[in-house]
Formats: structure tokens, C-alpha cells, sequence
């Protein structure tokens, strides 16, 4: 029997101790004509079927070389992140509740706090939340209880629309007003209204089109109005690029991300994580497990869950968030990818990821037909506006082995050329030039 | 305790930044993560590692969280560079076999609760929850009824029940048990009325039961134009043999992370998918998988789905978690689904017993265990002082993860145990003697659990001073 | 600079520390003109350019379904197996040298010669030798010390060509004579003479043809004339095959074999174990590692390495072996799958072996022009007579993803259209029939 | 102690045996072997993990062990399906990838080692030092100089090299080594002669220095008609500055385990690739790679190479190791290969002047150490009656692994200390102080020393008792 490990005469001696004659009788409070009988589900199989069936499932998907980016990054993971991650004692252990029985989890998550207060450059980060969208929801509803009165947040309308949606949908539960903030569409970029009554202000950097913005200004704008500066960043480009909390005269209030960057597999979209930081004067609002460094009786420092007074398990119904099992693992392993990489590491993928966008485009701007509909600074992500449908010209990229990027009209935006192209530092030169020639002939193609 | 990774830092000198982009947009400071050779980063995790009690290496009978074997197969699969590397904006021709796979999934775990429709999208139970109740709400909704603000909820349930309504926007009323543990129906039929969307129940309860009056609550909840909700935490006592969506409940999500082996990773991630009753179908959060024939599978939009409650994240979901959970569910078959319930009862009953014998009082004496069940240490606590905590810090120091504590806050003194069907006898015998072990020394040396646990790399900690503190980060 | 911790200002505290001033004065002993320059190696390359090359280079070996056999099988190993195995606390640990900091290893090691003795049959198994073949060399070398005057071993022609070879290897370089036993040409097995002067008659069950041979009469042939016997056997047969302690009236003397059945990966040949197991009353000949239960001065029980006297680091010229570096970590993964499997999967894993063997041999005999040469009892492998080239057969279902066995004219052993064919749990019954249309289409073709 | 894995045992009934199998080849007592469930067994495996001392998790100086960082990467690499799921017998075109692989291994080794060609198939290097005598062997009788009977062997020489020699049937002369560390040239010129076939060095020594006198004694062996084997164990001390085909030797043997960073396993496998000058090629163990051109690869038999000594494993060595040591070198490069020494150099050299400053005695004080040094405490026994043994046991407790002990022998109560280029100043330097303070312990508490280690799951064991009893299997 999979992963049971009873013999019959366990059972039989176990079934005795109790008193009952069968397994069946164990159910036996329960209604019988709710007991149903077979279930409509497949017969088992051994470990070596499922294995052959599920490899050739991994087949079915294409293999392609990675230039779509859009909030999901192909970096290289090192090997050890989850040699590591996968240890069992990682792997299958819970929730530090018992804090003397779990000290590697918990030092693990303060090392995690310790480097994304560090990348962010504000005071606390929570210990995860499920990905960087929904994070982003806790960050709106985390700066409505700051704020308390207004029930609105200016939403930026070229922030990744996957994240505007679920904005929608978490938001909309609890009545709260999105409002949009326009971009122009000469040059991709927010184009701030005079004045505004939210909570806060989304400020994406990088912003959908893989644009930088101006985000001195844009927090010095919400500060000047009241209004908290929500700063949404990529984290492995705050290797080189400005942290929140150095933006604009104050600094960003919170900053959220996507984590997936930090020695997370693509997997088809999960599992991620979001982080999320703050400043220390806004500790009680945050959303999440939060670890801190204290002592035992004896004067031994270790670690332990800390404020859980905020969370579901005590507050219940007024907790700041119903968060409770988040995305350890993913933040165990993004620990160790950090700590491996290191400032060094991290810097050096960053400006690889840069050099190879920067790269690419000047390849294809030599194409006749090809033009960048957005002249602004990028990190490693940019918009490149084809003279065909970039549907069609994904779709026919995809049969030579290349994820040419993601056609913006998939999210109903931009032209019906225009394409989302990433590079990050898995792609080398040759890959490039592969890129720039099943570009050109698909162009030259009739 | 370990060294902080931050001794192990060798100072370098920053990169020139690219010129290229403004010089406002760059950073400021640089970067001050430690820079660490290899073999210490190694050396670090993994010393950090063994101080981890897990399943793979002790006992934890954590009560609501089944803790069960989580296979090295799946993790192996899931893990295939066949979807490990596979980005979620692949068209869906190229990703066939994920498609495949997580369409079965949905069908299977339709199957596995009795309902019409399943969406996989949520990251946890919590988020499960939120979906579910935000289901509710639309449908009431959708059908003109826009009174319904109101989400019944039973006092002993788990804490993101009610955080999850709230956070739907709905008032929560708290609806307090019997002594024999079920629902008071009383209770419940006195806050039945228009304004009232749903109630959320697990069943078996947190209180280590099944809720036997099921069908006459289902029926009232309905008769008033209300929803049931069926938090998944406990389908493991259940699992294969009785169908929440037999039971009434209209929707319900599932802790992929519980039930179906995946990982807990210390933390996460789960999955929650919920599943749906034929009328809730519309409201689904997405994306959804859809198959229009073999080989020609795709996710659903809004576009597809117009009445959808939305997103609840970027992508379509916890991934890898949902392949863990397939490979599980495939291997288990449909006799191996039916046994989960079946020797997770058998060894929370045998436990219960067991402990009773060596002179532990149960806290609903009078009941069945489902797959886990209630102790009470108020017996030692009068005689001794000896509280729950006492007893749960000693038994780490055998080696043996501490049950669940004080939940449900109900009942005072309380230890909520939960076996899982994949421990031996062995373990299981091995344990009681420890509880008798632990129960004649809180008789006789009650100091020996106050000052527990003894063998573990800290004693207990200081918590009051972590907060008052607050060294959440090492500084820079 | 890769897997090296040293920042420049530890270099230069520590070179002041000791004296000097660069690193090149610390080999100021070595004549310079013994100090090489530069080397012809390649540049390095980073952990991710490192990754893709090999990846490259992994899939340009072709993905072939396995019947080939002869000595390497191709199994179903548990995920959990490797997992474990490669933990770093068995990965990157040595001998365990210091019983106290290696009771993992060391108990392992005991469970792994428990379970070899289990399967021979015998009382006493060492911990591992490189592989069967030069395990096979020891294990003659063991028979030699035992009988003292015999300096020759009957070694039977239809023993794996491979492992003869090793045998004329080793033992050539103590000019011990190596008798060869013939075999029967129309049964395949082997033809004793009517009396031999020699040390030991080894027994090779299965041979080299995938045959059963009459181990009994084999066995006490040779202790009837005084020879010891060495039983050559595949541990997974072992399973539902008679164990060599119960060959004949007394059992064979030394059991050894390839231990790769048990857990180990292909990987092109290596690295796999030999395992040995004999009679205690020969444990002071044994080569190798043999680890022991003993106790601790509070009396608890522990492990730690024992007749150590045998072995080349205190013995020196007269150890009964030159083996230090060994298997372990071979032997750790086999320890786990045997585990993992239990008797009852061991034995499931055999008679699934064997019915596939039964199956295909019964799909291929309806195909005109094929025959079997040998008819007697096999356990998962035998020879195929067709009527091509075998070389070419086998070359030509290469391309159809198939490597349908090990053609006998390799070994020089033979009609040339002889091929040894191998089936294993890994197959399925699809697989078999896949086989048996591209064998149809090809003995079709002109 | 963790319990036997027995103990997991769940009785079965034996299946029924194939009827097309003569029952006298059939299996007569039902085979023995626990039937535990997967859990069981993955925690028992998982927690005896737990007790070693490792590299990942311990600094581990153990003398001539190289016990250095083996990149996970490497495991990783090897482990990829394309070459895991390899049979031995594929045919050489549908497995280029692998040979290609092997091919540049061969030829970076020769380049390493300032050779002409190089075999990788010994397992070991024990192997590696029977197939290189038995290529001298081979070469003096393909001369026709039969002989040439004797092997000279330095005293303080690993034991493997008398076992290999004696192996290879050769008579062996030990030749001691000067107070310096120095071989006593003397002793060896009155040994040469026409029954020498060759001598045996390590070089850095066993003694952790370098022989000065290399180009000397391989002047005069050569001149006595005999060939220099190089024992490769501490190559370590000079990869990428110095070649031992240039400093005279004929033929060696590498452990990839050691310089190369591939896994010791608890004690192998490793890879005792052998390496040779130019006249010895044709004697090279079997089989090798050959590239006829780019996608041309193929094996090298017996017919290509008729003088070859043969074969020593049924296959092509233990290939998974050579695949990690590809990876490590391909990964470090030329500029990487030449810094192991470099950096091996600088640990043991300032760990060797620390430890002397806090007091411990060099056994050869005039002397640089190469990436190794001796201690020897005979003066701390003179003083305490403390011995290394119980200078090694007592660092068990600091959780650091001891170094290597009683070898070479002639240095009485000796330590081999080998860092390793791995490990960082940080490591060293505690390293240094817990040396110290086992020192001042040694003085002023020596029972601590005598009766450690205290702090790990068993105190010293009776060795005399475990060979008495010789409890080596545990009785079905
Ligand atoms: C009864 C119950 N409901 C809901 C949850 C919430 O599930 P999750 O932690 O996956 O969000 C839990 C989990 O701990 C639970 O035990
Ligand atoms: C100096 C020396 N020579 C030879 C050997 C033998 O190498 P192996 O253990 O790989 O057979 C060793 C290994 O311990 C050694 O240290």
C-alpha cells in the first residue's frame, strides 16, 4: 500500500485496542448514505510508471530558449540553492510554531529579512506572501489601515496587467476604489494627474513596458498630496537600480515584488513569492509572518515568531491579513540564492541582463521595419514594435526553439506589433544572433 | 546557534553601474549583502537545516496540518526541467503536457469532493477561503440578492476563516459548539435569516469530530438562502469515502499541502484549490484549465469566463505544488485515495485510546476520533500547574514534534493530535510511551517539563523581548 | 575566483603572518625550473555557461530504450534512493576513520553487509569493492591465500568476456594460471573435466549467455576435488534465485558480484560496486573494508571499522588487498534501495524481470528466420539468433530509439546474427511489442 | 543509536516462484530484508545522515585526504538523464556526448601533469598505482629486461604503494627518509641496480615537504635502467605550477577524489586516473578514448592497442566521477587550476606558523609546508601522557573533523593536517584557537582529552571487543 506502512495484524491489533471490528466501524458516526463508494479516479501506479508517464508529459512541452519576461525571469539558479532547499529538514517541516525545534527555519527567514531590508533599503520585510501581485493587494489594504480614511489607491495603468487584475478582484471584495492613473503613450511612461485624494500611490519600477520611471518625482509627488509611495520593484534589478527606500526625499513607504527573480524555477508560473517591506513605525500593519532574534533562559540567542498578534491564528477576523501558509520553501531557497550569488553575484547578473537587452536591441534595430516605440531607459526588458501581427511571429518563432517575448496585444495594449522582448544573463551572444536571424527572415518572409 | 551568514562576508568593491541609464534611477548605497564563499553558504544552510525537526526526520503529530510522508518522487517530477523551466507565458501549444496535467488534476479533485468544477489557482487555504467566500458572494449577487453580508462561522473554526470573510467584505458571526461537539443548531437557526450569505464549516470540525447533524444543517443554511462553505483543512479523515459535495456544501477548497502530500517547506508553499457546485461554476476564480480535445488544452480567460471572481495571483497558481499533488493523487489510484481516510482514522483512534490508557483525558470522550483528536491536560494543570506547553516542549526533547496547541481555543489545555495514515504502529507506540513517560514526570518532576526542552540547540525563548525589540534584520 | 574563500587583504594578513610576501615564496623550496607557466587547459567558465556545455553534451547521447544487458542493467531506482545518498553528510564525508563522527557511514555500511549476507546466503560480507569484475580478481586472490599451494583457478569460457579480461589483468601480474573451463556450444553451459588441480572453480550464475547453470553439481564438483567455489551472481537475481550459501551439500566458499542491479544509475559504465561475502572462518582473508557492532565505554552500542589489520595501511606489502578508497557512497545508495524495496519489491523487481524475458522471447519466436541457440532456463537475458548481422541490427534500431541488445560477434563469441537481449521491470509490455515490430520491419527489409 | 533498520520490518508472505525456473536454481529460504515503509526508511537513512561529519557540514583536515569543497554543480551535471541513463554498451555514436567529455579529460590531465597520455580508468587510486607498476612491468619486459624484480619504496610511503606493488608481483625495498623529510639518497643509490624496475614517490611527500632532490634521484634511478612512479595523493601542493612529467616521473596516478573535488562517499568511489610519458603509452589500462574527429570519438580496445596491461573494472571506470572532475575543471580553467595550489599553499602555511604559535611542535620546523604539515604532540605525551589520538578525539567535540593520525608512522604522536585551498581564513583561525585550547586542556585537565569525544551520539569504541565478537551482519 503507497506510503502506509500497516501490516494486517497491526491492524488487526490496533483495530482490537480500539474495540472495533473494522476500519469501516471507525466511520461509524457518519451517516452511511453520505459514505460514497468508489470514487470516478484512475488506478494507481508504481513509482516507475508515474515516472515514465510524467517524463514523457515533461516532453510534451517545448524546450525554448526564454525572451519573455513580463513578471517571470529565466535566471540561472546555482546548483546548490536546491540541493539544499530540498532537504528534507527544509522540505517537510512547517511553520516554526515550536521556535526550539525549527531555529533553521527561523534563522534562515531573519537572514531572508536581513537581505530584502537590505535590497530595498527600508526596516522590516515580512517573511513572504504568495507572489507579487497578491503581495501588492496586501500593500494597498496595508496602506488603506495606515491611512485609515480614504478607501481609494491610484493604480498606474502600466503596471503588469495580470497584477491590475487581481488588484480587481481582492480589492473590489472590500469596496475599495482603484483608480487609474494614465500613461502617455509617446513615451510609455505615468503621467501624473495635478492633484489626487487616495491612500497611496503605485509606483511600479520597472512598469509593464519595461521602462524606468521617474521615481524621485513620482514619491515626492504622493508625499506632497499625503498620499503613501507603494513602490513595486524587481528585486535582482535593485542590485543596480535606486532602492525604495531612497526614493525621492523620503523614501518609498512600502516596497513589494515579485520574488521568482531570487533562485525561483519558472514551473509554468509558480510557485513564487512575494516580499514585502516597510518601515519600522508601520510594523503592527504588516501583513505575514514576521521573525525576530531574542534570547532563551540562558542567555542563548536564537529566533522566534514575533508581533503574531497581527495574524489570523490570534486576531481571527481582524488579523492584517488571512495569510497563513505562505511560500517557505521559495524563501528558503531565494536565501541561499542570495547568500551564494552575494551583493557581487547579484550585481553581476544584473548588469548581464542589462548588457544583453541593450545588446539585442541594438541587433535588431539594424532590421528594416523594426522600431522601439519607447525610447526610455530600461533595465533588461523593452518593447519592440514589428511590422507583422507579434502573435504570429511568436507563434512562428516558438517552432525554431525560441519564446520570442509576449505580444502586448495579448494584454490589449499597444500595437498589434508590439512586442515584450527580455533577456537576462542565460542568454549569450550566440543566442542573440540566433534571435536577430529567425527574426530577420521571418520579416524578409512573405 | 550558528554563526550569522553575515560573518562568512569578503568585501568588494561595487561594479561601475551602466551609464546608460539615469543616474537618479540607480543605486545609491551599495548593495551590502555578504559576499560568501560557496562552500560556507553550503556549509551554513546545511548546518541550519539539522536544526529543523521535519517529517523526514521525527514525528509530527501536528494537529490540522497533516503532516504526512511527502513523496521524493513528486518532488523529483515536479522538478523535471520539462516544467521547472517552462515560462507561464508559453503558449499553450507548447505546454501540452503541464495543461495535460493539471486538467487531470481538476478532474480528479471534482471527483474527490463531489462537486461539478474545480480551479487550482489559489496559493493556500487561506486564499482558498477567500476565493470561496468571494463566490458566494457573487452569486447572491448575480442574483439580485445584495443583502447577504453576512458569513456564519463556528467559534472553534480555524482563524483564517473568519479573516478570509472579512477580507470578502462580510461580517463575521461567530456560532459557538455543543459539548458533545457538534454545532448548536440553535444558535445557528436563530442567525439564519436574509442577511446571511453562507456559513463556512470543516467536517470533521477542529474539534476532532464529525459533525453528525450535517444534512439537517445543510438543509436549514439552505432552506434560509444561504451557502455552505466546506474548509478542506481535514478532508484527510475523510478522503475517498465521503464527498463534501454529498454533504451539501455548495463550495469548499482543498490544502493540497495537507491532504495531498505536498510539502509544507517550512512554511509553504501550499496550494488551496476550491472546487464548486454546478451553480457557483461561473464565479471560478481563473485561469482554469480547459480541454477541448487531446492535445488541445488551454487555459481559460476572462474572456472564456466573464462571471469569474478574477485573480488571486499573476500566474495561474502554485505549479509545482499542483504537479506534486498529481503525482501523489496518481500513484494513490482510487484505492489509495479510499486507504488515506481510512488508516488516518485507524491510527488517530488507536493513538486516542492508547493515550487514554496511559491516563490522558480526551476531550470528547464519548466520540470517535476522525483523523485527529483533542487532549486536554486540565487534570495535570490542576494537580500540577503543568500547562499544554509544558507538555509539548517536553516531548521535543524526545525527539518528537509537539502537537498542535491551544486550538481550538475552546477547549483549555489542549493538545490536537494527528497521526496521518503514513506513521507505523511502531511510531505510534513509541509516542504513547513518551506521553506516559512525560505524564509521570509532570506528576513527579514537573520542573523536568517547565524548563523543557532541555536538548535542543535553545531553550525556550524570550518572546515578550522579541517583539519589544523587534530585530527583525541584521543591520547593515 | 571559483571555490576559493580568500578576499586580498586575508591573503596579504595572512602571508605577513607567515612571512613572506607573495604566495609564490611558499614554494621557494621547488627548484624553479621545475615551476611550470602557464598550462594548455581552457579558460574557466562560469557555473552557468558550465551547466548549458554539459547539458549539450548530455543530450548529444541518444535517449534509447535498454535491452541491453551483459552485466549493466538498466532499473527502476526510487527518487528517494540518490536523495538521500547525495545528502553532504554521506556525499562529502571520507572512511570513517573516526568511528564517533561517522556512525552514519558506519552503520549503513553494517545494514548493507547484513543485506548482503541475506541474499548469498553467507556470514560475512565486506563494504564494497570497485566493481564485480576486479571484485571477481579478489575474490581469486582470497581463494589462492585460503588453499596456499594452488596457484591456478578454473575460470569457465562462458564467464563475461569483460570480467576474463580483469581476471587476466590482475592476476597475470602474479603469474597465476588461469585454466579455462570450456562450454557446451549446443546447451551453452559449462563442460567440467573430469578432474582439475587448481585453488577455486568459479561459477558464474547467470553466464555470460543469460543462462542458469547447475549450480549444485557445479558447487560440489568443485569440493569434491578440493577446489574452493566462487559463485559469480547478480544480486537482484538473488531475489528469486538460490543463493550461493545454498549451492550444493556445503555452499559455495565466496560469493561476489556487480552490485550495480541494486540502485546504481548506467551512467555509461561507472561508478558501480563489487560486492563479496564469504564464510566467517575466512574473514581474515577477506579484502576490504568489514565494519562491526561494538560498544562505547558508557556501554551504548555503536559501529567502527574492525580487522583492520588486513588492510593495506597497517599491513602495508602484505595486506590482503591494496583497496583504500572504495565504493561508499555506491554502496550507501544500494543500502537505500534494497531498503526501499524490501524483500518484497527485490522480489517483485526479479519476476517482473523474468516474465518480461519469458514474454519477449515468446513475441520473438513467432517472427520467421529467428531462433534461440541456447533453450535452456534464463533469468532476464538471453541470446537471439537472427538471420542478419547482429551489428547491423542492433545499428539499425538505434535509430528507431531502441538499443536492442549487445551483439555476441563483439565479444567474438558466436554466430555472427547472435544477439544478447536484455529485459528489465523498466520495460513495458508496449515496449516489448515495439520491439518486436521494429525487429519484424527490419528482418522484412532487403 | 539510531535503531536498526529491522526494526521497520512488516512481515510478508514470499511470492510464488517463476514454474519455467528449475526449482533447483530457485531461492530456497525466503530472502530476509526488512519490507519497511518508505518513511521509515527515508527518516532511519535521513537521521544516520545526520551523525556523520562531513565537508558540507565540518571543517575536515584530514591529512592526504584533500578534503576540499566538491561543487554541487558537479553531482548535478553528472546526474543529468543523458548521462545517467548511459548503457556501458551503447555503440560510440549515440553516446559522443559522453566521450567528448572523457577525451578532454584525458587531455587536460596530461596537460595538468606535463604527460603524454593518460588512461581514466582506474576506480581508485590503489588501482591506479597497480596499473601504473604494471606498465613498468610491462615496459621492461617489452624490452626484454626480465629482471627487474623490485619495487623501492620509501618507509614513510602510503600503504597503498607497497600493497599495489606487491600486487603487481614485485619484491619491495623500503628506502627511509633523512631527518629533513629528504629520501636519504645514499640508502637509494645502494639499491639501484639491474633487479630495480622503478621507485615509488610522493611528491610533496607524505611528510608534507617537498623532495628537493627530485631531479637527482630521477637522474640516478633512470641512469639504473628504472622508472619514477608518481603517487598523484598530493598533487593538490603544486597543480598548475608544478608537472610531474617534468620533475622526471614516468608514469602516475591522479585521485580525481582529491584534486579534482569529487566526493569521498564515506569512502569512494574516487577515480585513479593514470598518467604517462610517451614510451609507457602503449601500455595504458584499457579502454581510453580516441577522437579519429569532431563527433568521431570512440573507445580503444584491445586490437588498437595489443600492448596495453589489459583491463581492471568490466567498463570504462567509474565514469560518474570523471564526469565531476570534468565539470570542476572545465569550471575552474587554466587560471582556476593554477590557484588550487596556490591557495592550498598559503592555508597550510599559515595554519602551520598559528598552530607553532600557540605552542605545537612542526615535525619539520626548518621546513615549508606543502598543502600539508605534520604536528607532532610527543612533547604534550612526554608532558601529560596525552596522545594524538586524544588530541584527534578531543576536536570531535569542537565539531571539527581530526586530521589524520599515526601516519606517516615514523613521526611519533603525529597529526597530518591538510586545510585545503577551500576553506577561509575565518575557518583557519578558529581552527587555531580550539587547537589552543585543547592544548591548555591537555595541561591542565588532560582527562578531558582522554575521555573524549563527549558530545557525539557515541563515546570511543571497544575495537578489541568488535574484533572478538566480529558482529559484522546483523542475524536473520
Ligand atoms: C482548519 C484549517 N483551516 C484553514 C487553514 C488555512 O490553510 P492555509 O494555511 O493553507 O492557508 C488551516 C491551516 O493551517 C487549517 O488548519
Ligand atoms: C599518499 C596516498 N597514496 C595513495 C592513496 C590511495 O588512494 P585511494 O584511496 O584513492 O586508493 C592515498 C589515499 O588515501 C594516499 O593518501
Amino acid at each position: 500500500m503507497p506510503y502506509i506502512p500497516h501490516d494486517p495484524e497491526e491492524t488487526a491489533a490496533m483495530l482490537a485496542a480500539i474495540g472495533v471490528e473494522s476500519i469501516d466501524d471507525l466511520f461509524d458516526e457518519i451517516p452511511s448514505r453520505l459514505q460514497a463508494q468508489d470514487l470516478d479516479l484512475p488506478e494507481g501506479l508504481s513509482e516507475m510508471a508515474l515516472r515514465r508517464e510524467l517524463e514523457d508529459r515533461a516532453m510534451a512541452n517545448s524546450s525554448l530558449r526564454c525572451f519573455a519576461g513580463g513578471g517571470a525571469y529565466a535566471h540561472h539558479i546555482p546548483a546548490l540553492v536546491w540541493d539544499i532547499a530540498a532537504r528534507g529538514e527544509f522540505y517537510s517541516a512547517y511553520t516554526p510554531y515550536q521556535p526550539e525545534a525549527s531555529q533553521g527555519t527561523l534563522q534562515v527567514l531573519y537572514e531572508y529579512q536581513s537581505f530584502i531590508t537590505r535590497l530595498t533599503a527600508l526596516e522590516i520585510s515580512n517573511a513572504s506572501l504568495y507572489d507579487g501581485a497578491s503581495g501588492l493587494a496586501e500593500a494597498c489594504l496595508m496602506a488603506l489601515r495606515i491611512r485609515g480614511s480614504d478607501q481609494s489607491i491610484l493604480v498606474p495603468e502600466n503596471l503588469l496587467p495580470s497584477w491590475r487584475r487581481v488588484l480587481d478582484s481582492v480589492l473590489g471584495l472590500q469596496n475599495i476604489r482603484l483608480i487609474s492613473v494614465p500613461y502617455d503613450t509617446t513615451t510609455g511612461l505615468l503621467q501624473l494627474p495635478e492633484d489626487a485624494n487616495a491612500a497611496a500611490l503605485i509606483v511600479p519600477q520597472i512598469n509593464a513596458f519595461g521602462l524606468l520611471e521617474p521615481v524621485d518625482a513620482l514619491t515626492d509627488w504622493a508625499h506632497a498630496r499625503g498620499l503613501l509611495s507603494i513602490a513595486v520593484v524587481n528585486p535582482l534589478s535593485l542590485a543596480i537600480l535606486k532602492a525604495p527606500g531612497d526614493w525621492g526625499q523620503q523614501g518609498a513607504d512600502i516596497a513589494v515584488g515579485e520574488g521568482q527573480p531570487l533562485g525561483i524555477p519558472l514551473t509554468g508560473g509558480g510557485p513564487y513569492f512575494g516580499f514585502l517591506a516597510c518601515r519600522k513605525a508601520h510594523a503592527r500593519q504588516l501583513p505575514g509572518r514576521l521573525v525576530a532574534k531574542t534570547v532563551d533562559g540562558q542567555g542563548r540567542e536564537g529566533y522566534c515568531l514575533t508581533l503574531q498578534a497581527r495574524e489570523q491564528h490570534i486576531r481571527r477576523g481582524k488579523a492584517t491579513s488571512n495569510i497563513c501558509t505562505n511560500q517557505g520553501l521559495m524563501v528558503t531557497a531565494a536565501t541561499i540564492h542570495m547568500a551564494t550569488l552575494g551583493s557581487q553575484g547579484l550585481q553581476e547578473a544584473a548588469m548581464t541582463c542589462h548588457a544583453r537587452a541593450s545588446r539585442l536591441r541594438a541587433l535588431l534595430e539594424a532590421l528594416p521595419g523594426i522600431t522601439f516605440p519607447y525610447a526610455g531607459a530600461f533595465f533588461h526588458e523593452w518593447v519592440v514594435r514589428l511590422p507583422k501581427d507579434a502573435v504570429f511571429v511568436r507563434d512562428t518563432l516558438l517552432k525554431q526553439g525560441l519564446l520570442a517575448g509576449i505580444p502586448l496585444s495579448e494584454w490589449g495594449e499597444g500595437a498589434s506589433g508590439d512586442l515584450l522582448v527580455c533577456t537576462t544573463e542565460l542568454l549569450e551572444e550566440s543566442d542573440l544572433l540566433t534571435y536577430r536571424e529567425a527574426m530577420r527572415s521571418m520579416l524578409e518572409a512573405q | 546557534m550558528n554563526d550569522s551568514i553575515f560573518v562568512h562576508d569578503h568585501p568588494t568593491t561595487p561594479p561601475a553601474l551602466p551609464t546608460d541609464i539615469p543616474a537618479e534611477c540607480l543605486r545609491q548605497a551599495p548593495l551590502n549583502l555578504p559576499n560568501a564563499a560557496e562552500l560556507d553558504v553550503l556549509r551554513h544552510y546545511t548546518r541550519l537545516s539539522q536544526k529543523n525537526f521535519a517529517i523526514d526526520t521525527q514525528f509530527y503529530p501536528l494537529g490540522s496540518c497533516t503532516m504526512k510522508y511527502n513523496p521524493r518522487i513528486a518532488h523529483a517530477m515536479a522538478s523535471l526541467p520539462g516544467f521547472a523551466r517552462l515560462h507561464p507565458d508559453t503558449p499553450a501549444p507548447a505546454m501540452q503536457g503541464l495543461l495535460q496535467v493539471l486538467w487531470e488534476l481538476q478532474e480528479w479533485l471534482a471527483a474527490a469532493t463531489g462537486m461539478a468544477a474545480v480551479s487550482l489557482t489559489p496559493a493556500a487555504g487561506a486564499q482558498g477561503e477567500l476565493a470561496g467566500v468571494a463566490m458566494i458572494r457573487a452569486y447572491h449577487q448575480s442574483r439580485g440578492d445584495h443583502g447577504r453580508n453576512k458569513m456564519l462561522i463556528p467559534t472553534a473554526a480555524h482563524g483564517t476563516n473568519p479573516a478570509s470573510a472579512q477580507m470578502a467584505g462580510f461580517e463575521v458571526i461567530e456560532i459557538p459548539n455543543l459539548a458533545d461537539g457538534d454545532l448548536d443548531m440553535a444558535a445557528l437557526d436563530a442567525h439564519l435569516g436574509p442577511d446571511v450569505a453562507g456559513i463556512m464549516l470543516t467536517n470533521p470540525s477542529t474539534l476532532g469530530v464529525f459533525e453528525r447533524r450535517i444534512a439537517e444543517i445543510a438543509q436549514h443554511v439552505h432552506a434560509a438562502g444561504g451557502l455552505l462553505y466546506y474548509d478542506g483543512a481535514n478532508l484527510n479523515a475523510i478522503l475517498g469515502r465521503v464527498q463534501p459535495g454529498q454533504m451539501g456544501f455548495d463550495v469548499m477548497h482543498l490544502n493540497l499541502h495537507k491532504t495531498f502530500a505536498t510539502p509544507h517547506g517550512g512554511g509553504g508553499p501550499g496550494a488551496g484549490a476550491v472546487a464548486v457546485q454546478a451553480r457557483l461554476q461561473p464565479f471560478l476564480p481563473l485561469p482554469t484549465v480547459h480541454k477541448e480535445g487531446p492535445g488541445t488544452l488551454r487555459w481559460l480567460s476572462e474572456l472564456d469566463v466573464p462571471q469569474s471572481i478574477g485573480r488571486l495571483s499573476a500566474h495561474g497558481g502554485n505549479i509545482g505544488v499542483l504537479l506534486r499533488a498529481h503525482a501523489y493523487m496518481r500513484r494513490l489510484g482510487r484505492a489509495g485515495v479510499r486507504r488515506v481516510s481510512a488508516y488516518a482514522a485507524l491510527n488517530a483512534n488507536y493513538l486516542l485510546k492508547e493515550l487514554q490508557r496511559v491516563g490522558y483525558q480526551a476531550a470528547f470522550p464519548q466520540r470517535r476520533a476522525s483523523h485527529e483528536f483533542i487532549l486536554s491536560v486540565s487534570d495535570l494543570h490542576k494537580a500540577t500547574g503543568i500547562r499544554a506547553l509544558d507538555v509539548a516542549k517536553r516531548l521535543l526533547d524526545f525527539g518528537i514534534h509537539a502537537p498542535t496547541i491551544y486550538f481550538p481555543q475552546l477547549v483549555p489545555e489542549c493538545l490536537l493530535i494527528e497521526p496521518t495514515e503514513t506513521e507505523s504502529k511502531a511510531t505510534l507506540d513509541r509516542f504513547v510511551a513518551v506521553m506516559a513517560q512525560i505524564r509521570q514526570e509532570a506528576l513527579e518532576q514537573p520542573e523536568l517539563l517547565r524548563e523543557a526542552p532541555h536538548h535542543l540547540p535553545v531553550g525556550r525563548l524570550d518572546e515578550a523581548l522579541a517583539a519589544r525589540r523587534l530585530d527583525v534584520a541584521a543591520l547593515s
